[in-house]
């Protein structure tokens, strides 16, 4: 006879796995690549390696050298933070700094606190804050959206403001809104992907479809990403109807700037959120909430990163102060 | 002397001795009555009330400590790192706290199973803690008694006195041991005993709390306390006893004769730190079931021989454990 | 007590910044730079070592009830002391450490060893313990500085040794959290291996 | 307006502990529970608006006129230590409850630079008084803001099995770094 | 030795003794510094001033209220052997990326163009909005002509070049010099 | 709320009940019910007949316990458990199969209920029935309902949601008129004329067997449920049929509802209709790599390696020998241990199976959180309990998880949950009995 195993009960598991749910991450995620690779060409394809390259790397030796821990490079959640990282910066992004950038995400913003699922904040967002602080410049010059097959592909040292960005610039000198409106690319464009952004956030379409494949793998809930998109629809559709003329179409809103990106890709990322549907709610109308102001009365013309890592810290007092409803918490009437 | 002074002096004496005398007569009408040690203990602590030690304050944390002293009769878990080590003592002081010196104790792992000695039948796959594989079932080597070897003893030592051996899979406990009972607590088994260190450093212990009849004891543990009595009977002090098919060795009354040793036919009785021991010729015929006295004899030298390798720092399990081997070889 | 070790007590061993966590706030505060971090170390420094001084000589003529206040106000004394002549002679610097220059008087650190050592130690030892704690304190300071100033803007003590961008975030108050805690986990590590 | 922008600048955008480094001894020491962290911040709510005032008063009324401001550190300070000694005799007296949720935190406040220094600074920006208590209150709530958000971060790390080096007060400052990165987000707002 | 007994006569001597020397030293040591702080900001302020406007050998000061009716500028007319030479006037601007005012010395030839500028207070980000100081931006308004010369930045239809990535402080920086500017013409044609 | 859906491996499900004969030895384990153990009444060298009572329960929580084999008694002695530790047993050298003559062995079922609400407490109690959906708690203590609290409906258990077993589904579809019986007997003791019989959706043979049996029997409903784990637990169970949420801390009375195990109710109508005693019951022995899987009317006392064998034989590749379901049953030590009341099921799991998924570090995704039953948050509880912060374990109601297992199935990184949460239960349990002495 086999030598029995005792362990306690249960003694089945449903199929579901850590990794499997990373690299869900990284399938869903493809759309945005093939989108970002469109527009910026070769571009992206070296941002895109060198901060994956750079974020599994860090993990690695990190892991081996200092947590002295069995390796970890293989659970996905480094790729992923890689990846999220590479869209949150332009094409043009010196690889130099994206691979500091790496760094903050996996050293500082992960490691530090242990590794997988102990960061209180979100290791993509961490990197793209830090940098966003650090070198303003290379994270604010935005290469023009040029698709692959339009000829200047490769030449792509135009720059132009993102959506937003013309938008805070323009209102700040006085201008109103449907005066501008006349330079965005349009609605269509914005949602396709034409539009200057960092590589992964100018397709909301993409990233919806990446989003669609996740909820229907059940990686993400539909919660916080309701949660997040109705409050910033509510709040700038209120703005918007009490004056069309300093503040912008909702709908403007929900295909500019990270909004996607951060609604579906970093809003979701469990280790980081409140962990009940209660709470969930919560985070995403406070992010919704945070991001419309810091778009509209804050100094930078994106909140989206900003408002989900403010989250991230309200995280463990969400969870804290909102538990799910316990089984005979208030009895029924019958 | 100019305005500037003149203005100086009145304003700032004037707000001193106002704050003083306000003060004054508000901590005398507002009195209210407290343990006067907690002020004691504040006097002593630094003032700094910089929240370092964790409290909102030296008067918190003093009202803590003089708590914890009341009810715990210890104050070990607190540190003000503004005053340091002397500080404590201080109040450890003004709390009544120094504690006389006892018999030195050191903790003492009864259980001899080792992967050798107690093979493994079963394997456990689940969190590494002894408490949960304890109301889990009886064990992997099916002792119901014996050492799980999660190593929750180890984990409680503050002192870095206790370890495990990956090898026989049993905690051993070294030199550092204060003697703090935090792993006698930790264990779910009680295997853990706190026993006097002992003249020279050696005791002599019973490796064994399995309370089973001979045969059950020994299916799962080579080196199990049969409870056959043998020691009872050799030991000239009157300090074993015998409860529950269970030797247990009196430390108070045992005079570390060692008679009992050699007698014990599964080897369940440990010496530690003692000196070699001649070869006795004239040993009795023991083991009734097993019948193997030359085997036994040979096993116990090869102990012995393993202690002075080992210049009797060492670990007991550790030692232990050899003759443990040689056992498992000549046996099965 | 050994003098020697008393001195040196504050650089590593009892580090107010890095082991004791005193002091923190113009430990992040002024140290966007490493001259900053000296200048607000020396003026510290000078207010730990006077007042120590002076409270250990006054020590048994202060009923208990007021030790406090008069050690505040022996304290706060010396700092006005430095507040007046970091003004008058070196203006930049005062307006560079801004409102922690009187802040100096809430240092926990100050009146904690007038409190815990001074009070109850001989002048000479209070002295040094003085000097040994405020230059562990400069230290702290200094090198909390160095590394941010290094990082941040590529220079040490102004001069420039890197041009071109560096991680700004380094000299904002981020940086300055992030710094220090690295350098606690480190003199942590410094202080288990020693 | 002038008040808004004084309660969101103090509470948001240059908070008082993650902006301007004041009163971070408590925030580190006392932030382990976030019932502890919320205690604090009511004694400091309750300490930093009466010391404010106090204070306001005693340089109009006494430093300003008779010119010796550079009096200013020692009387704060002594006017500071004694107010917050005679509150705690007071409450022990008057309200044991209160005093066991506000009171124990109150010597802690005396030596912490957040209270000295809000004073300080009130005179710094030429508030008037209406302004200065404005300035008080909202510089209390943003320092329980991040004590409290911080507490909370703690006890969440305190269940985690954070590398041995990095435990306890490293991970404490790298957590608040990435707190006060977070709050970079709100410059601009006034 | 015996320590003192905490009774009230006790306490309260005791704090006064020690508040009287406190305040005795203090008293002192401020009289003693008076002076060197005074030649301090003194010299601090006239040393803008020098930046700002040629060499002069006598100064006049003068509070002028400004165009816009905010805050009043002060200003400093610098005089060489009894001719004035040039005016330097502190100006200001809330507009910073940091809350904290943006101090500016702008000096104006007689002519009313920019002899120089320099910045007496600032708290912006280091690196970025701090490059303000930087000869390297102040140099655009050497000699330049407000008449002419739109001291607006670039992206608001001036023709002034931001600093890279600080917009803002630039802005405020060319709403200071605007603003001094201003009152100075209005000054300047009063006196005609 | 909650729940989850385990793949079902009903593999059994069509699968008559065999009644087996009774082992050589039978070793009749002396604590066989929640509560204390029964005080045993033979002495070594008796002669006995099966459902002769050799062990009496003497406290208020304990029950009777009746040999089930006929014999010459052996010794008294410790016998292994299913966990491997030694507890006190009667071990019957068997012989013949002759039963007490007070038993009827007829085949008729008995419809007339002829006792009173009194005396079918006290029959329930001799016979030594229990709870046989897992937890054998003393049935007679269930009837008598606390002053100051009213029984108002009787929920019958019939919903078999653990994976893998079959034996309460073979026992509707055979003793479909026995249960009903067995069910009215119930109400009658309990002094209510309502239940209802909760029945998964995943037997529809069932469901239609016993709603159209059940038309003659007053009060008796049958209740098709929707298809989840843990939809048998007590309190979900109520919650399902009644739509009213038992308080937490509180018993089912609470919300006058009292919930029965069909097995049980079977056992209730042998024992009042056929004055026979609680000493076999319905074992599925199941297994992917079993021969024969099958559900047997064993003996208590029967060596589970007697059943094993029965089903074809302990395959090759065995790896891990379960008692009970998948979900909450125990991983049994050895094939020695005996059959007890609660025994539901034999499960044998290959050794590819055997071992749990790779331990990951919790990513907060939570799932626990999600399918947790009682609406608590197990990666809390199981933290709380890693660091020992028994308080604050408590304050988050640690002792409402009912142990259903649904959070470590669904984990995604395996997170050992249960078992903390188990541990935790264990030490705050304690605290609380501490607290009240
Ligand atoms: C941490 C940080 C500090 C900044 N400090 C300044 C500053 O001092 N002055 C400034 O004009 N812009 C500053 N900015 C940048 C502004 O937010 C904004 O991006 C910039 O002014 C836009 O100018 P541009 O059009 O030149 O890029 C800072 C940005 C960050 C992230
Ligand atoms: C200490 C204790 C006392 C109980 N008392 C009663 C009772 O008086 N009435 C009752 O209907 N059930 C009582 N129960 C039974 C429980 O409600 C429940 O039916 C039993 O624990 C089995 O449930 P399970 O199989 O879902 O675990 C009691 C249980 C325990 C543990
Ligand atoms: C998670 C869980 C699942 C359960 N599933 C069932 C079940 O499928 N069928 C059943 O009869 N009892 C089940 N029980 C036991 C019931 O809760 C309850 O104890 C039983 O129905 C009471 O009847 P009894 O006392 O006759 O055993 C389950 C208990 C738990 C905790
Ligand atoms: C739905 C989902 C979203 C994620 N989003 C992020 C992210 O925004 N940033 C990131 O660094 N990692 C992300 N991860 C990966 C992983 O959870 C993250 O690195 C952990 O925070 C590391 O502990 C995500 C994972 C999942 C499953
Ligand atoms: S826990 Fe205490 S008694 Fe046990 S080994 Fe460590 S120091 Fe000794
Ligand atoms: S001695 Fe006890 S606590 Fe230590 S490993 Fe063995 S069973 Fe566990
Ligand atoms: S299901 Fe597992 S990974 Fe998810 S929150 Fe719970 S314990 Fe963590
Ligand atoms: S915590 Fe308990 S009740 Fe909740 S899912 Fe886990 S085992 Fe079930
Ligand atoms: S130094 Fe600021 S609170 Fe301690």
């Amino acid at each position: 006879m086999n030598t029995l195993t005792i362990s306690g009960s249960p003694h089945v598991h449903g199929d579901d796995s850590v990794k499997k749910i990373m690299y869900g991450v990284v399938y869903a995620l493809i759309p945005a690549i093939l989108v970002s690779v469109y527009f910026f060409g070769l571009g992206a394809v070296r941002v895109l390696l060198v901060s994956s390259i750079a974020c599994m790397f860090f993990e690695w030796i990190i892991q081996k050298y200092i947590i002295k821990g069995p390796p970890t490079i293989n659970d996905g959640s480094a790729l992923v933070a890689g990846v999220l990282l590479a869209f949150n910066v332009p094409a043009n992004m010196p690889s130099w700094i994206l691979i500091i950038g790496a760094f903050v995400t996996i050293a500082i913003a992960k490691m530090s606190f242990g590794g997988l699922g102990k960061n209180p904040f979100n290791p993509a967002l961490v990197g793209r804050i830090f940098l966003l602080i650090s070198f303003p410049v290379q994270m604010t010059s935005w290469p023009k959206p040029s698709a692959l097959f339009a000829g200047d592909a490769l030449t792509d040292t135009v720059t132009g403001p993102t959506p937003l960005g013309l938008l805070k610039e323009e209102l700040g000198k006085g201008r109103t809104v449907p005066e501008i409106m006349q330079e965005m690319p349009g609605y269509v464009n914005e949602l396709l992907g034409n539009q200057g952004g960092c590589i992964g956030e100018v397709s909301a379409a993409a990233l919806i479809l990446g989003a669609l494949y996740m909820l229907i793998r059940r990686i993400i809930t539909w919660h916080t990403p309701v949660a997040y998109l109705g409050t910033v629809f509510v709040f700038t559709g209120i703005l918007y109807f009490m004056d069309p003329l300093q503040y912008v179409n909702p709908l403007f809103h929900l295909v500019t700037g990270g909004l996607m990106l951060g609604v579906f890709f970093m809003a979701t990322d469990m280790v980081t959120t409140p962990v009940s549907r209660r709470g969930m709610w919560i985070f995403g109308a406070g992010a919704g909430i945070l991001t419309v102001i810091i778009r509209i009365w804050g100094g930078y013309p994106e909140g989206v990163a900003f408002a989900i890592l403010i989250m991230n810290a309200f995280t463990p007092l969400i969870n804290r102060g909102f538990k799910p409803k316990r089984f005979g918490e208030k009895v029924a009437d019958a | 002397m100019n305005d500037v002074l003149i203005f100086s002096v009145i304003s700032l004496s004037a707000i001193g001795i106002v704050a003083a005398i306000v003060l004054y007569g508000v901590a005398q009408k507002f009195k209210v009555i407290e343990d006067p040690r907690i002020d004691e203990v504040e006097d002593a602590l630094p003032a700094a009330n910089c929240g370092g030690c964790g409290f909102a304050g030296c008067r918190n944390f003093a009202e803590a400590l003089v708590d914890s002293a009341t009810q715990h009769e210890n104050i070990d878990d607190f540190f003000c790192p503004v005053g340091g080590t002397d500080t404590m003592n201080a109040v450890a002081e003004i709390l009544g706290l120094s504690v006389e010196e006892k018999d030195p104790q050191i903790a003492v792992v009864r259980c001899n199973g080792s992967r050798q000695n107690a093979p493994q039948k079963i394997v456990y796959d689940g969190p590494a803690t002894c408490a949960f594989a304890h109301n889990l079932f009886a064990g992997e080597s099916g002792c119901p008694y014996g050492c799980l070897g999660l190593g929750d003893c180890v984990a409680a030592c503050d002192f870095d006195a206790i370890h495990m051996n990956a090898e026989t899979g049993l905690p051993e406990v070294n030199d550092k041991c204060v003697a703090c009972g935090a792993c006698v607590k930790a264990c779910p088994r009680d295997i853990i005993e706190l026993r006097p260190k002992g003249k020279k450093d050696r005791r002599i212990f019973v490796s064994c709390i399995n309370e089973e009849k001979g045969g059950p004891a020994r299916k799962n543990c080579k080196v199990a306390c049969i409870g056959c009595g043998k020691c009872v009977k050799v030991c000239p002090f009157d300090a074993i006893t015998l409860e529950n098919n269970l030797a247990y060795i009196d430390p108070e009354k045992c005079k570390l004769c060692r008679k009992c040793v050699p007698v014990c036919p599964t080897d369940a009785i440990h010496e530690v730190n003692f000196p070699p021991r001649k070869p006795k010729p004239e040993k009795k015929e023991d083991g009734e079931k097993r019948g193997q006295p030359a085997q036994k004899k040979e096993a116990a030298e090869k102990q012995e021989a393993g202690k002075k390798n080992e210049a009797g720092k060492k670990n007991e399990a550790g030692k232990k454990n050899e003759a443990g081997e040689s056992d498992k070889t000549n046996n099965e | 007590m050994n003098q020697w070790l008393n001195f040196t007590k504050g650089f590593i061993r009892e580090n107010p910044v890095f082991t004791l966590l005193l002091g923190l706030c113009p430990a992040l505060a002024v140290t966007s730079s490493a001259f900053n971090g000296l200048g607000m170390g020396i003026a510290t420094t000078f207010v730990l070592m006077s007042s120590n001084m002076v409270v250990s000589v006054i020590k048994n003529y202060i009923p208990d009830k007021v030790r406090i206040p008069s050690f505040i106000v022996i304290i706060a004394s010396f700092v006005t002391i430095v507040e007046l002549v970091m003004q008058a002679y070196a203006p930049s610097l005062f307006k560079a450490l801004g409102i922690f220059i009187p802040l100096i008087v809430v240092n926990c650190l100050v009146l904690g060893r007038a409190e815990g050592f001074a009070s109850k130690n001989s002048f000479v030892s209070a002295l040094i313990d003085g000097l040994g704690m405020g230059l562990g304190f400069t230290f702290a300071l200094t090198l909390l500085g160095a590394i941010r100033e290094m990082l941040g803007s590529g220079s040490l003590f102004g001069y420039t040794l890197v041009s071109g961008d560096m991680i700004l975030v380094f000299i904002l108050q981020p940086g300055a959290f992030i710094v220090l805690g690295y350098l606690v986990a480190m003199f942590n590590k410094i202080k288990k291996s020693a | 307006m002038e008040y808004f922008v004084i309660i969101i600048s103090a509470i948001f955008v240059s908070n008082i502990v993650l902006a301007q480094f004041l009163g971070i001894c408590p925030f580190l020491g006392v932030s382990n529970k976030v019932d502890t962290a919320v205690g604090m911040s009511f004694a400091v709510l309750f300490v930093m608006t009466l010391a404010t005032l106090v204070t306001w008063l005693i340089y109009h009324y006494v430093l300003a006129p008779f010119q010796i401001t550079f009096l200013q550190t020692i009387s704060f300070i002594l006017v500071i230590a004694s107010l917050v000694q005679m509150v705690e005799i007071i409450l022990k007296k008057i309200s044991p409850p209160l005093y066991q949720a506000l009171g124990i935190y109150l010597p802690l406040i005396t030596t912490n630079c957040a209270v000295m220094g809000v004073a300080l600074l009130t005179i710094g920006k030429d508030f008037n008084f209406l302004e200065a208590i404005v300035f008080a209150i909202s510089n209390a709530i943003g320092f329980g803001l991040a004590m409290t958000l911080f507490a909370g971060l703690r006890e969440h790390l305190d269940l985690m099995e954070v590398p041995a080096g990095m435990r306890g007060v490293p991970i404490a400052l790298v957590t608040a770094g990435i707190l006060a990165m977070a709050f970079m987000g709100f410059t601009g707002l006034v | 030795m015996a320590k003192v007994e905490s009774s009230f006569k006790n306490m309260v001597l005791t704090l006064f003794i020690i508040t009287l020397v406190a305040s005795m030293a203090l008293g002192g040591i401020y009289t003693l510094t008076k002076e060197p702080i005074e030649t301090a900001k003194k010299a601090a302020q006239e040393e803008a001033i020098r930046q700002v406007i040629p060499e002069f050998d006598a100064l006049k000061e003068s509070v002028v209220d400004p165009v816009d009716g905010s805050e009043p500028l002060v200003f400093n007319v610098g005089y060489k052997d009894g001719e004035k030479i040039g005016t330097a006037v502190l100006s200001y601007s809330n507009q910073g990326y940091d809350p904290t005012t943006i101090k500016v010395m702008v000096g104006f030839r007689p002519d009313g163009s920019i002899y120089n500028t320099a910045v007496v207070q600032q708290k912006e980000t280091p690196g970025l909005g701090t490059k303000m100081e930087l000869p390297s931006f102040r140099d655009q308004f050497k000699g330049k002509d407000p008449g002419k010369f739109d001291l607006r930045v670039a992206n608001d239809g001036g023709d002034v070049d931001a600093i890279t990535a600080a917009t803002i402080s630039s802005r405020a920086f060319c709403a200071a010099v605007r603003r001094a500017y201003q009152t100075y013409k209005n000054e300047w044609e009063d006196e005609k | 709320m909650g729940g989850v859906h385990p793949p079902e491996n009903k593999i059994s499900a069509g699968q008559k009940i065999i009644a087996l004969d009774p082992p050589e030895q039978a070793l009749i384990l002396l604590n066989q019910n929640l509560g204390a153990p029964s005080k045993p009444l033979v002495k070594k060298g008796d002669e006995v007949k099966a459902g002769q009572l050799i062990a009496r329960g003497e406290a208020f929580i304990s029950s009777n316990i009746h040999s089930s084999v006929s014999g010459k008694v052996l010794k008294i002695d410790s016998v292994m458990d299913a966990s491997g530790y030694k507890r006190p047993a009667v071990i019957i050298q068997v012989k013949g199969d002759e039963w007490e003559e007070s038993i009827d062995r007829s085949k008729g079922v008995v419809k007339q209920i002829s006792l009173s609400q009194k005396e079918i407490i006290e029959k329930i109690k001799e016979n030594g029935i229990v709870g046989l959906g897992g937890a054998t708690f003393p049935s007679h203590v269930k009837l008598m309902v606390p002053e100051g609290k009213k029984a108002e409906v009787l929920l019958v258990n019939g919903v078999e949601c653990e994976p893998y077993l079959t034996s309460d589904h073979q026992l509707m579809l055979s003793k479909g008129e026995e249960l009903l019986v067995g069910t009215s007997v119930l109400m009658k003791g309990l002094g209510v004329d309502k239940a209802y019989i909760g029945i998964e959706n995943n037997k529809p043979d069932a469901i239609g067997h016993l709603s159209e049996l059940c038309r003659q029997y007053k009060g008796i409903q049958v209740v098709p449920l929707k298809v989840k784990y843990p939809q048998g637990g007590e309190k979900q169970l109520i919650k399902a049929i009644t739509n009213r949420e038992v308080p937490s801390g509180k018993l089912p009375v609470e919300v006058g509802a009292v919930v029965n195990n069909v097995g049980t109710v079977f056992a209730v109508y042998e024992a009042v209709q056929k004055n026979k005693p609680l000493f076999e019951r319905v074992v599925t022995v199941t297994g992917k790599s079993v021969k024969k899987p099958s559900n047997f009317l064993a003996r208590i006392g029967t060596p589970v390696s007697m059943l094993i064998d029965q089903a074809g034989g302990l395959p090759e590749n065995a790896g891990k020998i379960i008692s009970g379901g998948p979900m909450m049953g125990k991983a049994l030590l050895s094939v020695d241990t005996p059959v007890v009341k609660g025994t539901s099921g034999i499960l044998i799991i290959d050794e590819a199976h055997a071992r749990r998924v790779p331990l990951m570090p919790c990513i907060r995704c939570g799932r626990c959180v999600d399918v947790c039953p009682m609406g608590l948050e197990p990666i809390l509880l199981a933290q709380l309990s890693e660091h020992e912060m028994w308080d604050k374990a408590e304050d988050q109601k640690i002792m409402d998880c009912i142990e259903c297992g649904s959070c470590h199935y669904t984990c995604p990184a395996g997170r050992p949950l249960l078992d903390y949460v188990r541990l935790g239960k264990n030490k705050v349990g304690q605290r609380i009995r501490n607290r009240g002495k």
